[in-house]
């Protein structure tokens, strides 16, 4: 069950899971909720009433999401709560460490901009991922700040992660400092599209550094430019040949304790809110820079000509 | 309106004895086919007990709001805060029984209460400048809209507040069990019988114009054997576990007594007279001497209260309160309308119809999440298949003499 | 004997245009009084004021000799004025039945009472000769004279002190109309007082006891229809000038 | 319109010998009002040319779509389809444009015009429906809402299409330099000189009334200094690190454009005529001999078409087109039309209001966020202050005799 | 020689309701034939057929001894027929000139030519002697009666072969409803044929040459004005009973 599907990312996933399952002879069935909590309670119930043997949820709300899971506990269904969290002890958590995210974020853009202007393009506030993202950058920067030696001169909210929105905010924040902007921190490579487009307009694109994540083609060919510092990617084929392979094993009735998948063994997750204990895996993202652009191109994630277009190979290797 | 009556007398002899709205009974019509449809590309399941109990609580919500709406468009109004007021009502609830922190931990019913006349209270705020002050519905209701949207979200600080209060709960996932669903539906069919005959002997008494006998038994027989029929699929599906009968869910109770109030009321008393003579002709229902502008209120503060009630239901479903719940709900909510036949020019729509708007609709989407259609797909379906069913109504209702 | 309606010195403006300036007129019980004028002349508007459609700029209303405040239709209603409007102000998407009992139906408890209301209108229309098919087709399905019987049988249904009709006949047939005129007088004889508006000489003759005549927003005067000819009363509409026989009438107690 | 005929006469002395509309004098007001307070809460930046440079470029995509959404309106329509329409459309030239694999790699000039075709056919199909079926307009644009959207992101995958042509990218974010800025400005005075003239002439020559001379010279004066004004502004802001002015920006001159034609359109054209007439009553267009199915039609190609323009200006601004492009912009759009003064009942209804509300609404967002509000309370604000602004035209015109 | 207009055996139905049932009528050029019939006889309808409003169930029509197919109201246009129809047909929300216009308004290029519209309507309508404050007021601030002669001046600016006039004096006064029938006589002479319907006996007599009785959705009959009186017609109306002396004038050349 899918939270919201109009983003990139999540067909990859999917494609990721559809072809795991495959590998293990087993079914695939979806159902999107297109970002309402309310729809995705009705879906699960429609997909157990159809008979899924495993429950594989990303999650739209971390609580409203917990009737569902009663529910699959009841018809003794497993659960598996695919990239965001859902704090029950029933359900088996897989994702990438979305709080890293942020924090890698951090750290690469603090490799190029260890001070200056710096202004924050944020998610939905409504989405907890956005908070998750945004705490880690401050984690990573805030000793920066407190130092004196970053400021923050700007901080907007996106509704729904709208690039054309991000586009107008930081032209706003521009406006509001003449200018003087030194990073970005924009949480996805969507919004980071629409500050690349504000930039451009006053002549700061690639003079100023700007992260991201989702490694979107469009972002992997401006850092690849040199006009974002930092793409996370998050392979979600690895994300979701994980999930498929859990599935798999969850279904033929393997412990949770006993579960492995992509390299990595099953630990004890337990720093959600609420601080329950429960089951996990979490995938480490990486951060694409120019330096190891090599990565999302050996993965097969983007093509040379899409992620050199316009590149001078002169200066990015992997453009030879 | 004017088709219909047409309608009605053009084939006398065959249809319109029956005495229905044609427009209703094209929906169902629509309906049926729907649901057969899903039936077979299904291979059953669509119509399995467990899957219309959960269509039945999956209505619920739009099912409650749909009524008011309708009451709202045909007085020449639009609401499009509804989404928003929900959220923000809900949000209120889970904060009143929601203890320290965040919340009160008032009990459930109170915090019920509380919410039903915040609803009832934004109602009347909104309607006030509608109604007092001729400020256009549309720009009011979208500044609530924008408004309680934004207010949910600073008061929860954007954090999802749960768990509600277990007894609340069953307003949204409860059941009420096969004696009473029972007892429930016993009731329904006796009233039916009862109001037929009763009706019949008045106009009789009164020497005017009934509907043939055949006609009767076969309205109130069609419409007894649904109510068995739902008692019987509500009955059919057990306790996870168990082979205890859930009965007819608590929501979907609601979403029927409002109904059916709904319904009542907007054919059998002054207040649903006057809402649809305002829609036909405002300054006419002025110069009736009717209180247009109390009225157009008392609309706006239904419409708050209905709105509030679906809160309770949603936020007891959900057994949480979230910043965006109800977002885009406004949509569902009119367009369940629009499509069970309300004229956005107002002054004409039937509850009946726009609680089979919501069924056609919830209905393709439960039933395309059963098939495994991707998304992107179901939502061009589901706008193909909304545009065939009205453009089949409407070219069938065409009026010839315009 | 007071008046049993007087407005005086009503003025009104719409925007730049002055439809009303000073007008002054009286009714007495179980008088007929004819408005008559040229199109545009503002009777329409003066009994709107008094029908509380419109509110006045200035000037007064006095019932039974008591200044009264009328804002609103139903202040109007509370004074025991009716009125038939020219617009015939209906409900197109209701039936007649709901038309004629708009505002005041009849209820069982708080349940609309169908099948009696159904009966009355029946009877009420049924005395104005007027052939309806189906009382329960929306009026706007009606033929212009069938809408405008509803109309009146809406104003005569509810006993009134004070009946205002506007070009209550215009789309009446012959017999439809002569109907209307027995109405009128069975009302009369009842004591009510009704202003009569219409651009039918004849019938204003026939009908009325005093005639005022309008033109351009002010009354050109009024007399006693028994004391004038057609010309002259064409002479007051179309000149604007008071026939030097036939005496005013203004302020006087009406001969009936 | 009714209400401002009457105020333009109760005041004549003063007001009414400017012949003005007085909705669109009263918005303005509004408009000048929030500049000022802006101005002074931003601490001179909002004026600054860098902002009201960026505001004017901010304002670009909903100006292009708000006039034709007027024309819908007021032909008793409404079209919900635009915002998912715009992602569509701008999915399509980005994919025809972009090179492989994604993309064709098409010119940008047949990309451009495959685009504004594929508008003008989706406007004319779903106009179809509704002229040529009766299948009401809301529903019509809620399927197009649905489909298209959906198909947006069926055709991308989901992906980002990035980056444009880098002259197509001018049409989002080019300005024409100083030089022609002026140009532009000093046809725009002599046109407005020319055609106060003419038209006084022509009055006259007719023996018809016209407005004082002191009127003509104020009104026009007002507006050659507008025009002077906006020329120095746009010039008054220079590409970064030169000091070579920009002058007005592609997508601005576009939007005036487009804005100048439609208001010339409505008032002066058969067909603008034949929309408010079909507006104020269908029948009554009919029964005069227009062809309203075919007008009908053609408001809902119009639509299509500015749609395309604004996905083209959209899709250049942000040198990409994103699966999730155009969402919930109908709402902005609709909103901007009706808070200048279009009548949803249909009939009335101003391309000039609906403009000045398409800009008050930037406005409150673009000084927001210079204001560094946060955007929860960026949005309750919003709603509020749109709420306020109707709430004081409404009172203002408030009909007396109504 | 052939009639201007003939209609044949027309029949239409409104759901249960039938509205005409075997209508034939005919008319000559430079005639005036009278529709009369109680409310609700069909009157309307049938000249709605005519115009282009309704389309017939079954029956032919016939223009200058042509079969016609009258599908819309261009097609009516196109042969030369105007309505001035019983609801009048405005757009409230456009203005005098507009309305005058609507449809076929003067242009020069593109260019709507408001002026010359302007001055051309005010012409038109001066020849009815309306008093109309303004021409650029939407007509939904206008009085009955003026809006009434906004839809004559409609009607009659554009040269007409055959002009239709549903109750076109209901609203007027007595001045404006003798000039319209000035007006008649005036289109009559040019040779148009003219169908007048009215519930007034004094000006159907007046100006007609024929008249025809409907009632109930059938035609009584058709007399020759002069061969009849006025309680003849009412007998025809009422009862339904052709007058014994009066002969039926069905398919006779006018008179005139
Ligand atoms: N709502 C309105 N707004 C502006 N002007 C109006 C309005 N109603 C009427 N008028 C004007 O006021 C004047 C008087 O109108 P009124 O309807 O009273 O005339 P009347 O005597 O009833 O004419 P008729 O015999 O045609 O009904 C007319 O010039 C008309 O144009
Ligand atoms: N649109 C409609 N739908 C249904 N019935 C209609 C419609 N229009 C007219 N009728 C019915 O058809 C019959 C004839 O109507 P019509 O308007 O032709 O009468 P008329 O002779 O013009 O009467 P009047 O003198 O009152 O105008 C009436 O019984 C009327 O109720
Ligand atoms: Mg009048
Ligand atoms: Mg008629």
């Amino acid at each position: 069950s899918w939270s919201n599907f109009q983003e990139e990312r999540w067909k990859t996933d999917e494609a990721a899971i559809k072809a795991a399952l495959a590998a293990g002879g087993a079914q695939y069935i979806s159902a999107d909720a297109q970002s309402s909590s309310e729809k995705q309670l009705n879906d699960i119930d429609t997909l157990i009433a159809k008979g899924a043997k495993v429950l594989i949820i990303l999650a739209q709300d971390k609580d409203a999401i917990l009737p569902a899971i009663e529910k699959a506990k009841a018809a003794k269904i497993p659960v598996i709560a695919y990239d965001r969290l859902i704090e029950d002890p029933y359900a088996f958590y897989l994702t990438f460490d979305n709080v890293e995210v942020g924090r890698i974020m951090g750290r690469e853009v603090l490799k190029v901009r260890p001070s200056g202007n710096f202004i924050f393009v944020r998610g939905d506030p409504k989405d907890t991922n956005a908070a998750f993202v945004y705490n880690g950058q401050r984690e990573i920067l805030d000793p920066a700040i407190k130092a004196g030696k970053i400021k923050v001169v700007g901080e907007q909210a996106t509704d729904n992660w709208a690039p054309d929105v991000a586009q107008r905010n930081v032209e706003q924040m521009l406006t509001q400092n003449a200018n003087k902007v030194d990073a970005v921190m924009s949480s996805n490579d969507g919004m980071a599209t629409g500050a690349a487009a504000a930039l451009q307009a006053v002549g700061l694109l690639g003079k100023v550094a700007m992260s991201g994540q989702d490694g979107d083609l469009a972002a992997l060919n401006r850092v690849a430019l040199g006009q974002q510092t930092v793409s996370v990617w998050k392979d979600s084929r690895a994300l979701g040949k994980a999930a498929g392979e859990i599935a798999i094993q969850l279904a033929k009735g393997t412990a949770p304790t006993a579960i492995s998948a992509g390299g990595e063994k099953a630990s004890i997750f337990k720093d959600g809110p609420k601080k329950v204990a429960m089951n996990s895996i979490l995938l480490k993202p990486v951060g694409i820079t120019q330096a190891n652009l090599n990565l999302v191109l050996d993965a097969g994630w983007i093509k040379k000509d899409v992620l050199c277009k316009g590149v001078d190979p002169a200066k990015v290797p992997v453009c030879k | 309106m004017q088709n219909t009556v047409q309608e009605a007398q053009t084939n006398r002899f065959s249809f319109s004895s029956l005495g229905l709205d044609i427009r209703q009974v094209l929906m169902l019509g629509v309906l049926v086919v729907v649901w057969i449809a899903f039936q077979i590309l299904t291979r059953g399941l669509f119509m399995s007990p467990v899957n219309l109990w959960n269509l039945s609580v999956q209505t619920a919500v739009v099912g409650i709001m749909v009524g008011g709406m309708v009451l709202v468009i045909v007085a020449r109004q639009i609401d499009l805060s509804v989404g928003s007021v929900l959220g923000f009502v809900a949000m209120a609830m889970a904060l009143l029984q929601v203890s320290a922190p965040l919340g009160l931990g008032l009990h459930w019913v109170i915090s019920l209460l509380l919410g039903l006349a915040l609803g009832v209270l934004i109602g009347a705020f909104q309607g006030y400048w509608v109604a007092y002050w001729g400020v256009p519905a549309f720009v009011v209701t979208l500044a609530g809209l924008l408004v309680f949207r934004n207010a949910t979200f600073v008061a929860s600080s954007g954090r999802t507040v749960a768990p509600m209060d277990p007894t609340f709960r069953v307003l949204g996932s409860g059941s009420i069990g096969d004696v009473a669903t029972w007892i429930v539906g016993i009731l329904g069919m006796v009233f039916i019988v009862y109001q037929a005959l009763n009706n019949r002997r008045n106009r009789l008494k009164h020497r005017l114009p009934v509907r043939p006998v055949w006609a009767e038994w076969l309205v109130n027989g069609v419409l007894i054997l649904l109510t068995l029929g739902f008692v019987l699929v509500m009955n059919a599906y057990n306790y996870p576990g168990t082979n205890e009968p859930r009965g007819i869910p608590v929501p979907v109770l609601i979403t029927l007594g409002v109904l059916i109030f709904l319904a009542w009321m907007t054919r059998s008393t002054r207040f649903g007279r006057y809402i649809f003579a305002m829609g036909g002709n405002p300054e006419a229902a002025r110069l009736a001497g009717i209180n247009v502008r109390r009225i157009m209120m008392q609309v706006f503060m239904l419409m708050g209260l209905l709105t509030a009630l679906a809160a309770a239901v949603q936020a007891a479903r959900l057994n949480a309160a979230t910043a965006g719940l109800g977002t885009n709900l406004e949509l569902s909510v009119i367009a369940a309308a629009v499509i069970g036949g309300t004229a956005l020019a107002g002054g004409s729509g039937t509850i009946v119809g726009a609680a089979l708007g919501a069924l056609l609709t919830s209905s393709l989407q439960n039933g395309m999440v059963l098939m495994g259609i991707p998304t992107e797909w179901q939502n061009i379906i589901l706008g193909l298949v909304l545009l065939a069913a009205v453009f089949y109504n409407t070219v069938f209702l065409r009026n010839r003499r315009l | 004997m007071t008046p049993l309606v007087e407005m005086k010195d009503i003025n009104l403006r719409f925007g730049g245009n002055q439809a009303l300036k000073d007008v002054s007129v009286d009714l007495y019980p179980g008088e007929v009084v004819g408005l008559l004028g040229h199109n545009g002349a503002g009777k329409s508007t003066l009994i709107k004021v008094l029908s509380g459609a419109y509110q006045a700029d200035s000037g007064q209303i006095f019932v039974n000799g008591q200044e009264v405040q009328i804002k609103t239709p139903q202040d109007a209603q509370k004074n025991g004025i009716e009125t038939i409007h020219q617009s015939l102000a209906l409900a197109d998407n209701l039936d007649a039945v709901a038309n004629v009992f708009l505002g005041r139906e009849q209820v069982r408890g708080v349940v609309l009472d169908e099948d009696v209301m159904e009966l009355e209108a029946r009877t009420t229309l049924d005395r104005l000769r007027i052939k309806i098919p189906s009382l329960r087709v929306p009026v706007q399905n009606m033929s212009g004279g069938q809408r405008q019987s509803v109309a009146i049988g809406r104003a005569i249904y509810f006993k009134a002190k004070v009946l205002i009709m506007d070009e209550p006949t215009a789309a009446l047939g012959p017999e439809e109309t002569r109907k209307v005129g027995e109405l009128v007088k069975a009302l009369k004889a009842e004591g009510v007082g009704i202003f009569l508006i219409s651009h039918d000489l004849h019938d204003v003759f026939d009908l009325s006891d005093r005639i005022t005549v309008m033109k351009n927003g002010k009354v050109v005067g009024t007399v006693n229809t028994k004391d004038v000819t057609h010309d002259d009363v064409l002479g007051m509409i179309i000149g604007g000038t008071m026939p030097k026989n036939g005496p005013s009438a203004d302020h006087q107690a009406p001969s009936a």
